[in-house]
């Protein structure tokens, strides 16, 4: 049985996988679109930014955790948004 | 519902979100699927939060919600309001933000469970469970240096493609030293806190020292890069959020997080090598090359012109009229000039006199891959007019008129002539087998390469000197003119 | 934390996506000797049966092990030998 | 070396295995590095195996060389001695095994820690580690039914390949209910094992059922698919291979054979749609569809010819004489008659007489892919001669002399022109647009796909009636002579 540091590593190395491959030729017009869409994904935190905000107390980690929330949700809305009205235009554009 | 099925449930979420990112990052990469992908990412976002929440139960909601209020608002405003052309910088602060977070998640942490009880001991011993104490504590570290440094990097690239501070590669003596020092530095606290340190007053000063060390790492590494590879340096900062990410999925045993923050993490590594690639660079020389750095912005730089022909927009307006097909070569400077619109207008008269317009799109003009698609995109410019670089090169010897709006680099012969040219080898559009070549700019001023361009001597050259908006628009005028003459 | 088959489930998805994104494009040339290869790798099996021939008595599970042990070698040796044989042969073209 | 660094070790090395496996089956895509992919692979497997060995310790070693020595034997015998031209059974044959060896696993398991401690109950039960039971017994189940499929199926595959069987399509009736009821029946017997029953005669019993219906299943799933789709069904079955491969990782909770497997299974699965597309069939089409059902083999086979030219040997070698550029079509009839060697030789001599000298590939000629060059590879043609489908199309127009060398399908103009052909909208070459079209095979007999072949009847085309590598022989033999006059 492995532990979960052992577990860990392998899903590391299976994903760095994942992420090379799937990026191969990528159209410089996406060079912006896609590194902004990969920005918002990396505000994935916000799942670890949950579990650090969760009594009521205004303690110093639950402080932590309130502004890690915020800064992630930045992140992620922003990120997603800005995103799609980049991607908007392009496709606007193919529809005419 | 059982802890057990809770558990199960949560996880199968967590990997039905993963594979959500994985589809949706691929569909990114497609210019058909681009938009589709990123709403199956932000859906994959969303999955993941509703797992979670479900895996916290009832709690406390009002640190969440308060968060997500604060961050969803501001960013959503940020989003829906910045102009087309500033996404690079908005780009850049958001990844910022994303980085920061993952730092304080990890601080969070140590203070929830070392700091806050007042738990004697290193932070391998205390946060040991399952045998893998030493792990967290090596992850904490990292999760606060890359995600530190992602924060402050990201801001001085914000502030310098916005130019509020000067973009100028900002070179301090000795500052490899310095660097190295400040990851020495950094890696002595993390391990005295991880390994050494058993009172809770020391871990606390040596978190705070950690993280003060780190915010000044990532100011230190960007201020000596030049504005214009801020694209890159964004790019290559993304990936380290994602790293960031994926060590706080470690310092969390939390799978998801090690999923995504890898992904994002390798994609964006490609990504910016795809990046360089383009512009011709390695990655070593962007990051601590100072290249740039005797970039003397406009007027004069690079070199004494001789033989040089302007001519004003009435002349220029003249010859337009007999031209059959025109290409327009967009640079950084129309981005500069706002000129978009003004160049769509001139298309579409020219256009309705029966003219083939086209627009020839290099990977790197302007200041951020795809700047030039985006921005056109703005101004309603079609799609398929947009021609890519290797495309358009054969079509140039046919071409009547190509008109060059604050392009500088892009189309300097020199990359493909000149073996000591700082650009040699870079893939250039080849204007200059144009019939006439039209070169709009505000002066002889060199591009972001700072070099002299020998375009702009060659005998079928003319330089149409003034702000790349003002010149569209009083050729326009003139074109009206004359062709209200003709009718 | 997650147990061992919440655990395979996450490798087995991951390992699927890296399975399909390293093959994209293969030359006519190559099909061959890739479906050869891919079969030499699927001989893996032989670790498993490794662990099922441990024991010196000739009981029925030993016995099954031992076959399997022979059976995974074939295909492992076997395909990869045969691979290289094929493929030696376009090599050695291509260096004259 | 303590338990606990033994499988911190043991699980890197399969770690390292894993990504080897990567590496090499990513190096395996590209001509250049697939040697260099392979090896890799098997250095992968070594780690691998190396790993294990460690991992068991000191042990009883008896069964383990007995089935390592006499495995490896009989696998290495059978890769040096196996003719080029009998590879694609070999390959058959060996995945075969790897199946088997799934199976075996998965029923040893169940020997070892339910029949012969003499436990009672339920699989799901009595296999519970970590509350996994369930699916450890669903795995056992999936193993011993997908790797016993494999082992049969294969088995099937080499015997229509090698001619042994009938590579006609065995159609019998209601088959595919019987398959279906088959099915339903392993699912019975799976979920009463693993569920159910509490007794271990009764589990021994269910695993031989299960064992034997499995096998059972194999033979009729292949025996209906005609002997040419053989590739794609041992592509696809190479596939199941890895399933049942990642099943038993699963059983043994070895993350290793999880990946592997995983791998090659989805990894073979895109490999058997790529040569579907080369064919343009649909895989469902081939695995259900009973095409080549109605092959009617050599002679007579697909319509009339009227209008056919046939000529000898002697008048095609003055015909050849002439050319300038001679382009060979190889097909199935070259590695039926065994002409590489034959093919080779002509060329030479047309080579020593300054005749440009080309091989046309079909992606699908001959029933395996690759199979030509595999073939030609054989008797040293060189690589750079063997032009591909997309390349030599356009060339064909500026050949004086196509001869086609036993192929059919591959070269008939239906494929284009004729929307009821079974063929219509693979890509074939165009040899019709050569000047002079010889083909060279036993008689109007058709190919593959059963189909009359219009090419036979056109006006460039000549017909030289015989076994591909007498009539090449001839064609050397009377060139040379006249040759001889010439000097
Ligand atoms: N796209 C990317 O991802 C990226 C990233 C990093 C670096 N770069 C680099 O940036 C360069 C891009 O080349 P480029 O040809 O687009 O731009 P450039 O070579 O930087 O030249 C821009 C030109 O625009 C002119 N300009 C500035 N403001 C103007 C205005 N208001 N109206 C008219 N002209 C104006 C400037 O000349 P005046 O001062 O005389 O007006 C300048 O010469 C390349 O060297 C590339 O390697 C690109
Ligand atoms: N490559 C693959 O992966 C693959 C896999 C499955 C199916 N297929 C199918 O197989 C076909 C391949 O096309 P193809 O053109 O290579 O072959 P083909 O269409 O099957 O034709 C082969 C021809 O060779 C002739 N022939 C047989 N023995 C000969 C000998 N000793 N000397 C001279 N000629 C001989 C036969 O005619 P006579 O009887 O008149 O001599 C026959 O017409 C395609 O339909 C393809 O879809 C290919």
């Amino acid at each position: 049985m492995m532990g979960p540091l052992l577990i860990g590593i392998y899903v590391l190395v299976l994903s760095i996988f994942v992420g090379f491959e799937i990026i191969t030729k990528v159209p410089p017009t996406l060079h912006t679109p896609l590194m902004s869409g990969a920005n918002a994904i990396s505000g994935i935190t916000i799942v670890g930014a949950l579990y650090a905000a969760k009594t009521a107390e205004p303690s110093v980690s639950n402080i932590l955790g309130c502004v890690a929330i915020a800064f992630a949700t930045i992140n992620v809305i922003g990120g997603f948004l800005v995103t799609d009205r980049m991607l908007g235009m392009f496709g606007g554009k193919k529809n005419k | 519902m059982t802890a057990e099925l809770k558990t199960l449930i949560v996880n199968i979420a967590y990997l039905l979100s993963a594979v959500m990112f994985i589809f949706g990052l691929k569909r990114l990469t497609k210019v058909r699927t681009a938009r589709r992908g990123n709403a199956i990412a932000a859906l994959a976002m969303f999955v993941a939060i509703a797992a979670t929440l479900v895996d916290l139960g009832f709690i406390d909601y009002r640190w969440i919600l308060i968060g997500i209020a604060v961050g969803g608002a501001i960013g959503a405003v940020a989003a829906i309001r910045v102009p087309m052309t500033s996404m690079p910088e908005l780009v850049a602060v958001f990844n910022g933000f994303g980085g920061g977070a993952s730092t304080l998640v990890a601080v969070s942490v140590v203070w929830l469970d070392v700091i806050e009880p007042g738990k004697q001991g290193t932070l391998a011993a205390i946060l040991n469970k399952d045998g893998s104490g030493g792990a967290v504590a090596i992850t904490i570290a990292l999760s606060v240096l890359i995600g530190a440094v992602t924060l402050t990097g990201s801001i001085v690239a914000y502030l310098k493609l916005a130019e509020k501070i000067s973009g100028k590669p900002t070179l301090l003596p000795g500052r490899h030293a310095i660097n190295a020092l400040l990851v020495l530095a950094c890696l002595g606290v993390s391990v005295y806190v991880g390994f050494i340190t058993q009172t809770p007053a020391e871990a606390e000063v040596c978190m705070l020292v950690l993280c003060g060390l780190s915010l000044v790492l990532g100011v230190l590494l960007v201020i000596p890069i030049g504005g214009a590879d801020m694209p890159v340096v964004i790019s290559l900062l993304n990936s380290y959020s994602g790293v960031a990410a994926s060590a706080t999925g470690f310092v969390l045993n939390n799978n998801l997080l090690i999923i995504s923050g890898a992904m994002v993490g390798a994609s964006g590594l490609i990504l910016t090598k795809i990046m360089c690639v383009a512009m011709n660079r390695s990655l070593a020389n962007v990051v601590f090359g100072g290249f740039g750095a005797d970039d003397s912005g406009g007027g004069g730089g690079g070199g004494e012109y001789v033989n040089v022909t302007s001519c004003g927009a009435e002349e220029a307006a003249m010859m337009l009229e007999d031209a059959r097909s025109v290409v327009f070569v967009p640079g950084y400077g129309l981005a500069v000039a706002q000129a978009q619109h003004a160049v769509r207008e001139l298309a579409n008269l020219l256009e309705s006199k029966g003219v083939t317009v086209k627009y020839a799109i290099h990977p790197v003009a302007g200041r951020m891959p795809g700047h030039m698609n985006v921005l056109l995109a703005e101004a309603d410019v079609p799609y398929e007019q947009l021609v890519e670089m290797d495309d358009i090169n054969p079509e140039f010897k046919d071409t009547d008129v190509a008109i060059v709006l604050g392009a500088n680099d892009v189309v300097n012969p020199a990359a493909q002539t000149d073996k000591t040219s700082p650009i040699y080898g870079m893939p250039v559009l080849e204007v200059f087998n144009a019939r006439t070549v039209f070169v709009v700019k505000r002066s002889l001023g060199a591009g972001f390469a700072g070099i002299k361009n020998e375009l702009f001597e060659r005998d079928n050259t003319m330089m149409l000197f003034g702000d790349a908006k003002k010149v569209l628009q009083s050729l326009t005028s003139e074109l009206k003119e004359s062709f209200a003459h003709a009718a």
